[in-house]
């Protein structure tokens, strides 16, 4: 068995990276400043907009935070997994609204494609260009092996699905089948024959889009019948990643739900008195508790285990993460709306922010049944 | 719910009659423009004014106010409401927009107020004509109901209100409110009164209602600000001091437990949206035969297959345990399934909406202004909306404290 | 869409019933009373034991409890189902140790066989002799057409499991296979060749046994081929009749719960103050109430459909019945042994007896899981 | 739970190698006698003798109190008690019998007691030739620990105690008892003080002990009655009225959130029986595995596969957290995770058997009188005996508020 630092490999860098993460997020993030920026529109029929703020990705990319775990060799800065765990998890305590994670989930899909090209990419990832993952057919497959763009004398034709921060992205990861098998394919977001359609969300601190590929010339970073590996072996990672940011943002809605609990007099009593509140919150903990030591863990495991001697174990830890975080994430949003009772319910108190992000992250890379009907297969067993 | 089982009167079967005949002629069709699900969503002028052409002609038709007397505007009838619901229910109509003038003000007025003021008011509730809102709740009385702080003070023969309401729905539309307010401060319960308003004559002299927005990003609800707003004496229901008593009487009706059936159309596709019926677990079945989850239809996944089934016996419970209600030999306490309603009611809407959720899987992201929306985008917008009825009217976790309480004969929590 | 009664069917015969029962039992068969008799000997490796009153047996069939549900022309009252579901019901409640259960399975199936020997049977169960059903196989399939007892040359071989009541039935209905399908079988539970084997069971209010037949002479009640469809067609009333036990059973769970809940004192309160007792206590209420009106509906819709027209809506029913009385049962005996604290989880405290029938009770006849899997393929359609 | 991630000092490494050799050449063998899952089901004389010797040879060895004082019989040795329990449990030895004795006793008197106390006691503590029980509960006090009513009563240099303990395990064979009492009772909490007390010899001269029969038909606790019982006031831990405190001591290291590490063998599978490991997720994959249902195994039933794989990810949550705790730049609150391991544990142990009653079917009617009982009927026992947990040492609802207060500061609920 391979040893694994007891500290998940959160040693003294990736506590400062994490701790300067989380005091760029208070100084720069409030959930009001947050809130003002891109819930100004409540309007349910409104345009599709794409709001973020490029002045604070310019700052991040320059506190290294897309570099971190580009490899060195690719011109990064080579730090474990966790210090992306720990950056996603801050990051969902202030529902962030960057390319952040897209951009880590890319990163690691290149690092795993071990080629010039890719490496090329990671360089300009390392250097602050955001960038996003097209890899998921219109049914929301995120099996490694679907999608529904081809590849034929290298250019692209197809449409990718449920692509995340597109409108954010500079470039795109793209998979694509063709008669060899699933190949990786970097283009740039603005290449021609790209045309990307938002999608009409309910989480205000992302957008998603469709983008359709009419003929496009791409530069492949993993060759047919090897895309499809370098996804799986990336999946992990990206699966720990979504988890963290969820532990992140359902810290804060536990938080700000307790401080609510405590102030809020009804019936003569803070709301936090009664055990109809303060029991399914104290579950809430637990909830958290268990999606973050298994985020951490999950991360742990992979930067670990290069050589993935240890692959099943890896992958078990990272779909648990995901499964219970995704769980975790529904029933924290719920009770946090419950429990800030009619002001709960109204457009001007920020819980609706991490709820909505929380329904989001619940389903993205897959929902907590996905997940562990994957787990089912794998510790009992095909069923007959 | 209809309910098929039970055998008619003949004055029952005669006017069952009259009413499918009358809807075979007169149910509207399809409406120019989009209605919500609810009347509580109510938010486009042009949407209230076609319902309220349509509740006018139900209610000269006889088919709202029943059973009740016919100098209030009523038919007079016995137990012929719930017969005109059904064959509304079964015509697909649409829903009536006075919802709160129907289910929680005219029963209120009827058994509290002064002959004048029903007869006054109650034609023109059940014709539609005024609209109907309810002031109960405050910032600081929600579930704690009876910790009213808008106060009435005795000025001569009227009464002068001030104090901030919250979560009013309709009141953008009401003519009226049914009022709830402090006029003893030394009394939690017995220092409370009931008015009836006139609101909307009185916007800008002492009333304002300003729109809130909910998590959903729709209108709906209201803060109503009273500031020196004089209301006459016979506005008042039943006596200075009574009215938690009144207030009950109120809330026996929203809950479904009161003593006159509220008159309730609805069922009308609306074939003009591509929206589900998101308060139907065989909607639920065919979101689930049209969405995939890897490779499958969500619809062969077993264990939504499971939350599917689950949701569907919670729907025949609910509708056996109303007919069930009716039975006085196989009830124990009168009071045990009519309080069960609301809490039932809004959780199964809460968890019907949350297993689409499941169901469409990555595109559950998807919302109202999106193409590609299953449902048209309902179900995510139904989820969110359910939590306002779970918190509404008295949290659900009241609900079981007062099921408890009341029905157990368990200790107050409080 | 056949009229139903809007009272299920409880007329005044049946009401009449229902309440002499209650004073019956509350007479008889006090909690202290059954537990005296049956609770006598706690060591969890005592002998196998079959204890019951077979002076109050006599009486209830004096009541004409077992001639109820016979049809008058095979010599019993003929009357609606519902008075077997409201006659379980009051059994439940009081964990009331006898084969009335069992018993009125066997009418059940007995009816649905239309024929001379079934009546023959009939007329002796109108007349007080108890019987059970030897229809489940070793791997306690509840489906008709799984039996591992088979017929040839009119003769019995096999064994048949999971029989409940066996020692106190006078006779049994046995399914066999033979080269033409499944047909029902009479036997007298003494005859040669018949061996009863007494199960180690945890309810203390049942026996259990297996019985091997070899080379038994039995008497057909059903052809074969006749057999499992009889024995479908009596599926709902049995899943019924079992739900009215659980609902019963609930309900004094509930009761006596919610009286300690009130008496008992913590931390200077009645702990029914707690929310944490208080709410599950009402959801166990709810559930209560649920399994009740389906059960009451199942029944209703049976008596009223006798050509079985709507057949597909009685299934549904009954399923529903017994899904979620069987879940309810689970829930109620878990709740009142953990709010009776300490005194819950000793054996002087009657609380255990009904747990223990009611764990019991929940997997007969199929528990929840299995019969949603039957509404799945019923209401949503057969999986791909 | 062993934990092989974390890199052992030099002493607890050269001491591990110690212990692996030692365990090599002198684990038990098989035991002649059947042995309960654990030491609070033991009611067999035999088999406690049995494990007695056992638990001597391992202190006789250094395998029990290594991090406490070598005058009070320990080791004297810094962080080892951790190492010898992964080894003992990577060796699958049988457990030790004083549980209650190593893990609640010793540290409270090392911690409160005089040192001629601790010297004497403690060295019969961990050889197991002194067994302890814990005088705590009472008919009135339960979750409610405070509500103390046993009254020690100070006579000359003496106390006189009278009361009634319950639920109180091992009583029967126990030498020694920790005892909560009142010794004021003007002053809910500060009115407690808190003994030592040899119950065994005292037998029929103030103390009776009466054996009480759990649900499952086992023996295992008692109810001890005190009688004018004299005890030595130097026997008394820490000062009169310092109860409160010193319970909190031995409820912390109950709760595994102590700062001594309790000395714990155990993981010997029993092969002599066809006992079922019913606290492992994977022996219940190993039930599902050989239990049908509908002709299909268990194990093929999607539903129940989802179960045990939920049931999975609690089991590894727990692992991870355990190794997350230790990490102080991982986490926010101290006791946030050491205050759920005792409600997390219990929880799981009880709805991991519950999931094996579903998989069982019709099986899982049969007891551990039933030769074909599916693991013996061990299961189903299993899941009777996990409401014993799920209600002692303060019920889980009572583990709730405490998270709630202690760790999420909210007010208290009582």
């Amino acid at each position: 068995m391979i040893e694994q630092p007891k500290n998940f490999g959160f040693g003294e860098d990736e506590t400062m990276l994490r701790d300067s993460a989380k005091k760029f997020f208070s100084d720069h993030c409030g959930a009001d400043k947050i809130h003002r920026q891109v819930a100004g529109n409540p309007d349910i029929h409104r345009n599709i907009e794409c709001i973020w703020d490029k002045g604070l990705w310019q700052q991040i990319t320059e506190l290294g935070w897309t570099a971190a775990c580009v490899p060195e060799a690719a011109g990064g800065i080579g730090m474990p997994l966790v210090a992306a765990v720990a950056l996603a998890e801050e990051a969902g305590r202030a529902a962030f609204p960057s390319p952040l994670i897209s951009t880590f989930n890319t990163t690691f899909v290149l690092r795993e494609c071990n080629s010039a090209a890719a490496n090329d990419v990671l360089a300009q990832i390392a250097g602050g260009k955001p960038m996003s993952l097209a890899i998921t057919n219109q049914q929301g497959s995120w099996e490694p092996t679907d999608t529904d763009v081809s590849i034929d004398n290298g250019q692209l034709n197809g449409t990718a699905w449920f692509v995340q921060d597109a409108r954010k992205a500079e470039g795109l990861v793209v998979s694509a089948r063709s008669a060899a098998g699933i190949g990786l394919y970097y283009v740039a977001a603005d290449a021609d024959g790209v045309a990307i359609t938002a999608d009409g969300i309910i989480d205000l601190t992302r957008d998603q889009a469709h983008i359709s590929f009419t003929g496009v010339t791409a530069i492949e970073v993993a060759a047919p019948g090897a895309g499809d590996t370098a996804l799986a072996h990336a999946l992990p990672a990206i699966q720990a990643v979504i988890a963290a940011d969820m532990v992140g943002a359902g810290e804060w809605l536990l938080q700000t739900t307790v401080e609510y609990a405590n102030t809020r007099v009804q019936f003569d009593r803070p709301l936090g008195f009664f055990q109809a509140v303060k029991h399914p919150l104290v579950n809430v903990m637990l909830d958290i508790d268990r999606a973050k030591s298994l985020a951490y863990s999950a991360a742990c495991a992979i930067d670990s285990d290069p050589e993935r001697q240890e692959w099943a174990n890896t992958v078990k830890l990272a779909h648990m993460a995901k499964a219970n975080a995704s769980d975790m994430a529904v029933f924290a949003s719920s009770r946090a709306v419950q429990f800030h009772g009619g002001i709960g319910f109204t457009w001007e108190c920020y819980v609706h922010l991490f709820f909505k992000r929380q329904m989001h992250n619940q389903m993205l890379f897959g929902d907590a049944r996905y997940h562990r009907a994957i787990l089912a297969d794998m510790l009992i067993g095909q069923a007959a | 719910m209809p309910d098929a089982d039970r055998k008619d009167t003949p004055e029952q079967a005669e006017f069952r009659a009259y009413c499918r005949d009358w809807l075979h002629t007169n149910k509207p069709s399809q409406p120019p423009v989009r209605i919500p699900l609810g009347a509580l969503e109510l938010s486009d002028p042009a949407a209230l004014q076609w319902l309220q052409v349509w509740q006018k002609s139900a209610f000269d038709a006889g088919l709202v106010g029943c059973d009740y007397p016919v100098e209030a505007g009523g038919g007079g009838r016995n137990n012929c409401q719930t017969i005109a619901n059904q064959e509304m229910q079964r015509a697909k109509t649409p829903f009536f927009p006075n919802i709160i003038g129907l289910g929680m003000a005219a029963p209120t007025v009827l058994l509290h107020g002064q002959e004048e003021v029903k007869n006054t008011l109650l034609p023109r509730l059940f014709s539609g004509e005024d609209i109907w809102c309810q002031g109960f709740s405050e910032p600081g009385a929600g579930s704690d109901l009876a910790n009213q702080q808008t106060f009435a003070e005795k000025r001569g023969d009227s009464w002068v209100i001030n104090g901030h309401k919250v979560w009013t729905s309709l009141a953008h539309f009401a003519n009226w409110m049914i009022l709830l307010c402090r006029t003893d401060k030394t009394d939690k319960y017995n220092g409370l009164s009931y008015f009836v308003v006139p609101i909307q004559t009185a916007i800008g002299k002492g009333v304002t209602v300003r729109p809130l927005i909910k998590l959903t990003g729709e209108t709906g609800f209201n803060e109503v600000i009273f500031e020196d707003l004089v209301v006459e004496d016979k506005y008042r229901l039943d006596a200075v001091g009574a009215g938690w008593k009144v207030a009950m009487t109120t809330l026996s009706h929203e809950r479904g437990a009161g003593e006159l059936v509220t008159p309730s159309a609805g069922g009308m596709s609306q074939e003009n949206t591509k929206s589900a019926n998101t308060s139907s677990p065989s909607a639920l079945v065919d979101l689930a035969k049209t969405s995939y989850r890897n490779g499958k239809t969500a619809a062969d996944d077993p264990l939504l297959r499971d939350e599917i089934i689950k949701i569907m016996i919670r729907q025949e419970a609910f509708r056996q345990n109303q007919r069930r209600a009716l039975v006085p030999a196989l009830i124990d306490h009168p009071m045990r399934i009519p309080l069960q309603n609301k809490l039932i009611g809004t959780e199964f809407n809460q968890d019907l909406a949350e297993i689409a959720y499941d169901i469409q899987g990555a595109a559950s992201s998807l919302y109202l202004n999106d193409d590609n929306a299953l449902g048209g985008g309902e179900w995510q917008l139904a989820y969110m909306n359910s939590f306002g009825v779970t918190i509404a009217a008295g949290a659900n976790e009241v609900q079981r404290n007062i099921l408890g309480e009341r029905v157990l004969g368990m200790p107050k929590s409080k």
